[in-house]
């Protein structure tokens, strides 16, 4: 113990150990590098994809992948690689930014609920209740009708009715935290509350809202898709996976490249997301090692 | 001696399904500057509680808590938070009482840092010094508390109540959840440090011969009240309270002699749920002695020989 | 009396993410017909895998890599899955530190002890239901006809406990394991089970091996006491010659380190530094790091574990004739 | 006794709830931008537009406006509606002025409900099984290709995994046919896509479920009495095990409804996928607030099944 404790002497911190973690974990790391590569390729679409995403081509609908289409036209002779890149950076947006929606409310709420305690709580928590009990698609559908089918609209949506998860989450780290014995520790120094949240609650907050996170990016990727099966997801000709998956069923028989590339990308995109949440969930618990 | 802290008529009632959970029932005492008050009791008995009362760290219902003159339950926001550098607490679980995601040295730091004592490099310096002081080398001041052992874990908590000088200590259970031979590197510790510094602990424990070994004096608690309250050698060599002459019994003692025991004096059954007590000695269900007196007027707690409280109708 | 188990170098490893834990790293004891054998160590010892390993009891990552258990003439560790599984709560039976979570808290208590008498088939299902409620009978639970078709949780911790050692007798086994069995438990319940256990020995007539942290309940308690450290014995007697006599520095440390309900102010004598890693552990006698005796002979050369007087064996170099010589 | 006071706790929290959802569902629709009477919609129904005077639309959105009693103030309408609602009355949809919706709702449930009992069924007798095998043969390849499927399951939308499965068993081997519901051969599809999602978590939870218990000290005990391997996991292991898996059937009865939106779509089976499709592409609110009720009714009716079921098999619950 006293030889080990000496070659550690520098310390280990949380961070340092948890990425020490997540290296071990291959497929999460193989995940973390795709989403890396495609969020890269999000931000440069524009320039990387061959096509605009709206340019039809009449002349060659239908067509099979060839150096020109390297995956292939759809019904309107568009270019199925450049409509998929542009559907995954819609996809991306949409996932990344309804989770910070949902971290926002769902930190607002959970927090308020557990500071608080008594009926607030009680109350901030049966609506949680609710929001996780009904089947939030419905509500999805509702708000996409009322706000509108802009990517951003979408967006706010999928937050606006994914937020419970992430309430109960912070309200129970919050009730555990709040009477932690390391927190009553620092309440027994004479710490101020203030002090006490930003130097011993949040920190110890961060691992499980980044876990919670990570699973609900593709969940928002997911619930977009979802809407725009049922055409309320992201309005035409703006591509994104749903639409694409939608549109090309209807030829699936005859043309089936237009519904292989989308289907492919994206359940790879899900996966790569679900991958590295499992790799954080372990790496970020310090009891898993044991 | 001065009187360090005085707590007089200490309530602390829990509501648990529209019923009453006495954690804490009417409970006085006080502890003299330097001098360790020993709190003897099982699980259910209210004793951390207690400790926590004394801090403020649960707000009792009522009662007094007179720390170097001030009553504390007077005290609000600034003052009360000002006063704490005076009074610490010392936890069960070693690990669970740091904070996981600072270091060795920071958490020691922290009430340097919160009090917005010394430069940096002097807050560095104390650090180091009391990792000397606790027993542990300076060369750790970076490492987490996870790689830590046990023991370690406890040093670094002592040494962080340590920063402050306080002058009065509550250590909640510091050593039952170590191995023996830590136990004992933690008792002495907490022993030297009592002589060197001239602390005073409120020392909460299950295990009579640590509070024994520590304490100058010793109140024994049962379902949330003081049963008996004496200086230590009065209470060991002469025990009142039925209660306190059956745990002095139940424990096994060293077979330095040669004469073994095989059989323990024991008590009957266990401690009663502490939610709606019967009227009466609360101690009536276990008591060997009991008459009917017990079961229908709770006893005085009294003063029977100079410093020796007890409540029991039978002495 | 005649001797029921011999444990050879039995050797128990564990595979963990960073090495081999050498949980138990062979030691050898015998235990006779009626005998109580206390075990005494502090956490990681070994105390509690020296014990597992006879049934078979430990975790999926830890396996027994070497040794002998010599049973009633059958070597334990060379048994079949079926012949061990015969054995196991019928002729050897365990009563688990923690009551709270060794009883399954779905099922009845009385289902439980039931179980070990139907699986050995010792009797049929109407004599083990009698047997039920008479073993909660003798180990003292109040209306224990009706209390036996409750469930765990409606029980106490010591009543638990109690239904624990109910169904470790349920076959009237010639060994009795007690992995801490009163460890969880209040002070005054300490008292009340360790009477129990005594009875229950004299009323079956079993061994029983108690494996404690407490070296004053063992010096107590048993009749023969071995002191484990780090995965080997330090030091194995007969209780009366090693109340008076100690040999080996851990075992005198573990004493002075004992608060006594008499200890005298400033008397404690705690032996300094923390328990080894057992997945390095140190060279030579794995007690020289914290030994205040420790000499060069200690860090080099693993002591040998010899018989130094009628029965009474020690690890420790500094051990002769006998008498510890420092 | 207590039993009966909790149902009927729970009972008035589900009547709150739906009243709170019915609410804030008006709420929002009545925020939604353009007109409840669109003339789109109108045609579609039916009705001519093009040939009538303004004076003649004035009269005709007055009479759409009076059929759907939306000629009185907002807190009004939905009390008439939840009035209703609470009897199964739901009036006429906008794009079928001629049924009443509970009738629609009645010829279409009895499919979707078939759906749903067959793939719960299905992700529960395969789920179950395949966490037990996992879990039993944790960390060998059996574990892994198991756990992979339940990921990729518990993650890839029931409707992509549909496309994939119409891309091979249609397109490719030909062996099932890509729509329709009428014939067994039909739902084989529709009723595995349903299921996947709620097998795989069912196969996740199940798996560490099981796990978690064979760590138990229990489960030790049971082995240190002389229990055989399969007495211990039949009475000790998967009994205590399962019951957590009760309640992981409520959301995952929530999920399942939901997931049987798009595969009704993708298959073309006439259930209330389409009907609810419709009703969003059409913005036809009557059906769309319809959905809404019957949606959380069953969910938090389930839920509360499962709970009792729960505290049927669970003695702990029963005393508190």
């Amino acid at each position: 113990m006293e030889v080990a404790l000496k070659q550690r002497r520098r310390g280990t911190s949380y961070w340092a150990a948890a990425w020490r973690r997540f290296k071990k974990n291959k497929m999460a790391v193989a995940g973390l590098i795709y989403i890396i590569i495609i969020i890269i390729i999000s931000i440069f679409t524009p320039w990387i994809a061959p096509y605009p995403y709206d340019e039809p081509h009449y002349a060659h609908t239908f067509e099979k992948p060839s150096a020109r289409f390297w995956w292939g036209t759809d019904d309107l002779g568009r270019d199925m690689f450049s409509r998929n890149l542009y559907a995954m950076r819609n996809a991306l947006l949409i996932g990344f930014g309804s989770q910070i929606v949902v971290l926002i409310i769902g930190v607002i709420i959970g927090s308020i609920a557990g500071f608080r305690g008594g009926r607030i709580d009680t109350i901030l928590m049966r609506i949680t209740d609710i929001m996780y009990a009904f089947p939030t698609f419905l509500f999805n559908v509702i708000l996409v009708t009322v706000m509108g089918r802009g990517l951003f609209t979408i967006l706010v949506a999928v937050g606006l009715t994914g937020w419970a998860g992430m309430a109960r989450l912070v309200r129970g780290m919050v009730m555990y935290l709040k009477n932690a014995e390391f927190v009553e520790a620092a309440r027994a120094l004479g710490a101020k509350e203030g002090y006490i949240i930003r130097k011993y609650i949040l920190p110890n907050m961060l691992g499980p809202i980044i876990v919670s996170l990570a699973f609900g990016i593709p969940n928002g990727i997911w619930i977009e898709s979802g809407l725009a099966l049922i055409g309320m997801g992201v309005r035409p000709p703006m591509p994104s996976w749903g639409n694409m998956i939608g549109a090309g069923v209807a030829y699936i028989m005859a043309f089936p490249h237009m519904v292989i590339f989308p289907v492919l990308t994206f359940a790879l995109t899900l996966l790569a997301f679900t991958y590295v949440g499992d790799g954080l969930r372990d790496a970020l618990n310090p009891r898993s090692e044991v | 001696m001065p009187e360090l802290l005085v707590v007089k008529n200490l309530k602390k009632y829990f509501p648990v399904r529209k019923k009453l959970l006495k954690a804490v029932d009417n409970v006085s005492f006080s502890i003299e500057q330097g001098e360790t008050l020993g709190l003897v009791g099982e699980s259910g008995s209210g004793k951390s509680t207690l400790g926590r009362c004394v801090l403020r760290l649960i707000e009792p219902d009522s009662g007094e808590i007179i720390f170097d003159g001030v009553d504390l339950r007077k005290l609000k926001g600034e003052e009360l938070r000002q006063r704490r550098r005076f009074m610490q607490i010392i936890f069960q679980d070693p690990l669970a009482s740091l904070n996981p995601m600072m270091t060795i040295g920071q958490n020691i730091e922290d009430p340097l840092v919160i009090h917005n004592i010394g430069t940096k490099e002097e807050r560095r310096r104390a650090v180091e010094e009391l990792l000397e002081i606790v027993g542990l080398g300076r060369d750790l001041i970076d490492a987490f508390p996870h790689e830590f052992s046990g023991g370690q874990q406890q040093r670094v908590g002592i040494a962080r109540a340590l920063a402050l000088n306080p002058k009065f200590i509550v250590a909640d259970e510091p050593v039952s959840s170590l191995d023996v031979s830590i136990q004992a590197q933690i008792v002495s510790l907490l022993y030297e440090l009592k002589i060197r510094f001239k602390i005073s602990y409120l020392f909460i424990s299950h295990d009579l011969a640590v509070v024994r070994y520590l304490s100058d004096k010793v109140a024994v608690m049962y379902l949330g009240a003081i049963v008996e309250y004496a200086p230590k050698e009065e209470l060991y060599e002469n025990p009142l309270h039925p209660y306190t002459r059956a745990l002095l019994a139940s424990v096994p003692k060293m077979p330095k002699d040669g004469e073994r025991q095989k059989r323990f004096l024991a008590l009957k059954g266990e401690v009663p749920s502490p939610i709606d007590l019967p009227p009466g000695c609360r101690f009536q269900s276990r008591c060997e002695y009991v008459m009917d007196v017990c079961r229908k007027q709770e006893p005085a707690f009294r003063e029977v020989s100079p410093g020796h409280f007890v409540a029991c109708h039978l002495v | 009396m005649a001797e029921l188990l011999r444990v050879n170098n039995l050797k128990t490893y564990f595979d963990r993410y960073d090495g081999v834990v050498k949980a138990v790293d062979g030691i050898s004891y015998k235990l006779d017909y009626g005998e109580t054998l206390a075990i005494v160590g502090e956490s990681g010892s070994g105390k509690t895998v020296s014990v597992l390993s006879l049934l078979r009891l430990i975790k999926r990552n830890g396996r027994v890599v070497d040794g002998e258990a010599i049973f009633e003439g059958k070597d334990l560790l060379k048994l079949s899955k079926e012949e061990i599984r015969q054995i196991r709560g019928k002729d050897i039976s365990i009563v688990f530190q923690d009551p709270m979570t060794s009883l399954n808290p779905i099922m009845r208590v009385g289902m439980q002890i039931m179980e070990p008498i139907l699986w050995h088939r010792v009797m049929s299902d109407k004599e083990a239901r009698d047997r039920a409620v008479e073993l909660l009978r003798l180990v003292g639970i109040p209306e224990y006809k009706t209390r036996v078709w409750d469930y765990p949780f409606q029980f106490s911790g010591g009543m638990r406990q109690r239904v624990m050692i109910a169904i470790a007798l349920a076959c009237n086994p010639k060994l009795v394991i007690a992995d801490e069995p009163t460890t969880a438990l209040d002070v005054t319940v300490r008292a009340q089970i360790l009477n129990l256990l005594s009875d229950m020995k004299e009323e079956f007539k079993t061994s029983v091996i108690l494996i404690t942290h407490d070296i004053t309940l063992a010096m107590n308690f048993a009749d023969t006491i071995m002191v484990m450290y780090a995965g080997k014995i330090a030091e194995y007697s007969p209780v009366e010659r090693f109340i008076r006599n100690p040999l080996h520095p851990y075992s005198q440390g573990l004493i002075s380190s004992t608060l006594d309900i008499k200890a005298k102010e400033g008397s404690l004598r705690p032996i300094p530094g923390n328990p080894p890693s057992l997945v390095s552990p140190p060279s030579g006698c794995r007690f020289h790091p914290r030994c205040v005796y420790a000499q060069d002979i200690c860090r080099e050369q693993e002591p040998e574990y010899k018989e130094v007087e009628d029965g009474h064996y020690v690890a420790c170099h500094l051990v002769k004739g006998g008498k510890f010589n420092a | 006794m207590g039993l009966v006071r909790y149902i009927l706790r729970r009972l008035f929290t589900i009547f709150v709830s739906i009243v709170v959802v019915i609410i804030i569902t008006y709420i929002l629709m009545w925020l939604a931008p353009g007109e409840f009477f669109n003339i789109a919609q109108f045609q579609a129904s039916g009705g001519r537009v093009a040939t009538l005077t303004p004076e003649q639309l004035q009269v005709l959105i007055k009479g759409f406006e009076e059929k759907y009693g939306l000629n009185v103030p907002l807190w009004k309408q939905i009390l008439n509606y939840l009035k209703d609602a609470f009897r199964f009355k739901f009036g006429p949809s906008f794009s079928n002025p001629n049924e009443p919706i509970e009738v629609q709702i009645a010829r279409r449930f009895p499919v979707t409900f078939t759906l749903a009992i067959l793939s719960m069924a299905l992700a529960v007798i395969v789920g179950i099984p395949l966490g037990v095998i996992a879990a039993l043969k944790r960390n060998t390849w059996v574990d892994y290709i198991t756990m992979f499927f339940s990921m990729a399951g518990s993650i890839i939308p029931a409707y992509t995994i549909g496309v994939i499965m119409v891309l091979i068993f249609s397109v490719w081997l030909r062996v099932l046919p890509t729509s329709g519901w009428e014939t067994p051969k039909q739902m084989i599809m529709p009723v595995i896509c349903v299921a996947l999602g709620p097998m795989a978590v069912i196969a996740r939870f199940m798996r560490s479920s099981l796990l978690d218990v064979l760590n138990q000290d229990y489960i030790r005990t049971a082995y240190a009495k002389g229990g055989t391997d399969r007495a211990v996991i039949m009475r000790h292991a998967l009994r205590n095990s399962l019951i957590p898996i009760v309640t992981i059937i409520g959301p995952q009865l929530a999920f399942l409804f939901t997931g049987t939106v798009w595969i009704e779509n993708l298959f073309r089976v006439p259930g209330l996928g389409q009907l609810f499709v419709n009703a969003a592409s059409m913005r036809d609110y009557p059906l769309l607030v319809t959905s809404t009720f019957i949606l959380s009714l069953s969910v938090m009716l389930m839920n509360l099944l499962v709970d009792v079921i729960y505290a049927f098999l669970d003695p702990r619950i029963k005393y508190e």
